[in-house]
């Protein structure tokens, strides 16, 4: 019998299954440090968790709060500083880092500043903090959220953090580096880019939902491929290590 | 130089190499007796109107004596210096000590939520804010660090971030590459909590850094607290290890837990059910105010600030929770 | 982006940031075992026609195995960063392994003298020359490390070596003000030693790390050569001192004395017997052919070299001279 | 009686009394670093001493050999590195450097790169090393060397490091920052620069050296003031601290 799982599990589980091994990741607090300590206790022991705030390699003792807390250089192999992450992106050796934000639209961009009119803004959000920094210098950025027609807009009300910019070629003419953002896992999907246009498309549907129902809770035009796979639901041996190992306080997981 | 492109938000203090180099050159080099009172360093370095930055991360290794006196003192119209900011940006919002900010993080507290009353003030129209990065933020005090007036960076490139920065897109002579060009930035103080000091300044922080090793060096006028004071013997045993030098600093004041309610590494960790507190008090102006009251603006000293936290003994809890053994 | 002047001397490297961003995304992160020995190092790492550079400051912290290896495999052609170098260039001008240089120190010895074989080799019109002065060629390190295509400063303003740099100047387009832009600088191999390194490349430096922090990010391949290596949990014990992270580090080498006859912080001072040694024998070309013989190229190992110098009571002696104890 | 000292006594002593309590200096090895020293044990307790390889404040316990050797941070109270120092020079926060070279002008430009033609060189030196950065970006540059008529040449056959380039106004138009040389102390005399000219002048005359003498030895004219003072010679505590206290060894003071 298939394990059961909530949606929090399945988005971990598949977003860890991405990180490769022997790569870097840049991750924040909450989802996207459970999928890569889930990542490194599965398919990739080799992979390298980096935190911000200088952080390297640590032995997580626990989640950490905040992306500078303790246990974010907890016995790790360095730490360093603000400058010094942000340059190791710069140079080319962060593989991943993971964002989030209020809305996302077609190309990847982000935004995480505010909604409304910038200058009188409905909502104030913080702002970039490293996300700017992460999705202009990474490889490949990575994106874990819940899947509602308000986050996934045709047109951010601010772009806080560049995706594709305007789609192909965006990124060159703006003079950012190659990068861009790789995978967007949601509890309904995991959703890629098309390789020449940029835009955002249906990679892999969790069990039990539709294209149909993507579309519906997106507020743009998605990219549905003629083959669309289906995402592996968690194995009993994922579930066990990330519920045991990873998050038995249930402080992520028990969020879903 | 040709500009490419430029962000249209304001500019709020001058890049101007030469001017901060009169500055410097001005400021002794004497290793002298620094120790001071948070109350004494905030009467004369943090005043009104001047443009203050915060080291530390948020909730972790940050000057709180000094964010509570700031408050307590009723500083207005600061500058202030958003970056990495999470529970000082709250607490300096709850008294309102600014009118405009250089913006890359403010209003949240990461994993911990968002708080109400830092963006009832944020959405108020009282704050001009100009937008940047975290790391264009570190970038243009690195760059006020090596006394040039620009830093460069390929990041907001292409976004609203940029477009609401102050930055410039300028071409590399050489290989005609669009880079951000970022403004130089030397606040005119900044406060700094570090692991032990001596009187002079000298200054060991233990574990990251996170962008204040930049800020030590761009501050005009330097706060340093420190968890204890050391003989500058001690800083002498070990000089690798020393990362702000005496002669960047001004004032010297030994707070012990000076970090609270952040983590201190290796010594105590945050404490959450305070800083919890803090975002379900802000549901309530009422109720926040009397928070206020009760633990800033009515007690006469941080210290009493942690008595009034559960002292010593809330304090030992907090060790034991920084050495992150198992139960 | 509008060129007020510029240098008229090559530039060696390509300071492309994007090329050096390509090669970095191929370098594994993966933690892995990267020891090995000078020999295989130098055969992997420091091919003919490549560019090198080399840590420490001229006899301080030198990675001398390596360029004692480098000499002895005979490489031909090799770019040199010539920063902070004066013992180190002497022994790869004796091998005549260079022929262009980016130069900020050589030939020298510092208060020691000048050595006629490097002057010599200088003089003869077979080596390529640029100039730059000490912390310009640290800006370019840092301005690869830090992933753009040039660093700024005033330094060579106004100067014939600026002229003979292959440097630029810029207008700042916040202030105006003229700097030089100097282009980053991405060497194929660098080769530092460290005072204690994991398998892995984690490395401790203890006192001063001269431009070797900027260098270490900007190689694209980099030696460690360490006076010891310890365990990954010594590492982790105190991750604040490590200064430089296994993912930059492709080769691994313990070499206790590895600095020698140089100074190594904290273990040995230099020895000044044998540095006098050198200059005196390069005053005949022939004495200094057979010196060579017996030094470097007629041993198989900087071991046996070690021994050569007077072996382990020579090495007793320079430690007792490091202790600054009084006689 | 008056004491008798050598030539490099008395520049040591003299090039003390110019720096001033509370300042920072840069040094090199030999006279400049004797110096500082013995600036410290009388005029100037608090004179910082800085070496370019990161050297912050070391309690010496010797003569340096190198200004990267372990003496240079010996119970330092930083033990930083190159770009920390020079970028300390840029803000500002360093007032004095000793410069030396082959050649050096009536403006304060200093050669210490080649003589004869760049390309050809008859004569090949290490180049700038630090000294074109302190030159730049210091507040006031200091040299001390004999003094003898190839030494001081009308023009320098490559400027190393700026003086006052061509004269008033030189740096300015260059870019560099406010600065430049301050003191020349030879074996004959001390010598200043005009304030509105910048060009170089006779300050005070050793003892029993006249002007005609100095003139003789320099290869370009100099300014000489209606009014020269005479140089003070070092006083008996000078002298016994410099040979007891900073140079016991006599290597610098022992090379006269």
């Amino acid at each position: 019998m298939a394990p059961e799982y909530n949606m929090m599990e399945l988005m971990i589980c598949v977003a860890s299954r991405y990180l490769e091994d022997g790569k870097t990741v840049a991750v924040g607090t909450g989802a996207p440090c459970a999928a890569a300590m889930l990542a490194q206790k599965t398919n990739s022991p080799e992979l390298v968790i980096l935190f911000e705030a200088g952080g390297v390699a640590p032995q997580l003792p626990q989640m950490p709060i905040s992306v500078g807390d303790s246990s974010t250089f907890y016995r790790a192999v360095m730490a360093a500083g603000m400058v010094e992450m942000m340059t190791t992106c710069a140079r080319g050796q962060v593989d991943y880092a993971f964002l989030g934000g209020a809305q996302i639209d077609k190309y990847g961009n982000i935004n995480s500043t505010c909604i409304g009119d910038y200058y009188k803004p409905k909502v104030r959000f913080p702002g970039s903090g490293g996300a700017n920094d992460f999705a202009s210098l990474c490889w490949r950025t990575m994106v874990m959220t819940v899947h509602e027609k308000a986050r996934f807009v045709e047109k951010c009300d601010f772009v806080t953090s560049p995706g594709f910019l305007g789609g192909d070629g965006g990124r060159e003419e703006a003079g950012l580096p190659q990068g861009g953002p790789y995978k967007i896992i949601t509890d309904l999907a995991v959703m890629g880019f098309d390789e020449s246009t940029h835009a955002m498309q249906i990679e892999s549907l969790h069990p039990g939902v539709e294209a149909d129902k993507v579309q519906a809770e997106t507020g743009f035009e998605l990219v549905i491929p003629a083959e669309i796979g289906r995402t592996e639901p968690p194995t009993a041996e994922e579930l066990r290590i990330l519920r045991d190992e990873v998050d038995p306080g249930r402080l992520v997981i028990g969020r879903a | 130089m040709k500009v490419l492109d430029e962000g249209v938000n304001p500019l709020f203090m001058d890049p101007d190499p030469d001017k901060a180099r009169d500055f410097f050159r001005q400021k002794t080099r004497a290793m002298v007796d620094k120790r001071t009172t948070e109350k004494e360093a905030v009467e004369k370095y943090v005043t009104d109107g001047c443009y203050l930055a915060i080291g530390g991360f948020g909730a972790n290794r940050i000057p709180n004596a000094i964010v509570h006196e700031i408050v307590r003192q009723g500083r207005k119209n600061l500058g202030f210096l958003g970056h990495t900011s999470t529970h000082d940006f709250q607490v300096l919002a709850a008294g309102k000590v600014f009118n405009r900010v250089d913006s890359a993080y403010i209003v949240g507290l990461e994993a911990r939520g968002l708080s109400r009353n830092a963006r009832r003030y944020m959405e108020s129209g009282e704050v001009q804010v100009t937008e940047w990065s975290n790391y264009a933020l570190a970038a243009r005090l690195r760059a006020a660090a090596e006394g040039v007036s620009f830093g460069l960076t390929r990041c907001m490139l292409g976004t609203d971030t940029f477009k609401m920065s102050a930055a410039k897109v300028v071409e590399c002579p050489f290989t005609g590459k669009k880079f951000v060009a970022v403004p130089a930035l030397w606040p005119d103080v900044a406060a700094i909590h570090v692991h032990e000091a001596d009187m002079y300044g000298n200054s060991v922080i233990r574990g990251i850094s996170v962008a204040d090793l930049e800020l030590a060096r761009a501050a005009k006028h330097l706060i340093i607290t420190a968890e204890r004071l050391v003989n500058n013997s001690i800083i002498r045993d070990d000089p690798t290890v020393t990362s702000i030098p005496f002669y960047l600093v001004d004032a010297v004041v030994e707070v012990p837990f000076g970090s609270y309610p952040g983590n201190m590494p290796y010594l105590y960790f945050s404490d959450e059910e305070h800083l919890a507190q803090w975002l379900k008090v802000e549901k309530d102006p009422e109720e926040f105010k009397k928070f206020l009251d009760h633990y800033i603006y009515g007690v006469d000293s941080f210290e009493d600030y942690l008595v009034r936290c559960g002292g010593l003994k809330r304090m030992e809890e907090l060790q034991k929770l920084e050495s992150f053994v198992e139960d």
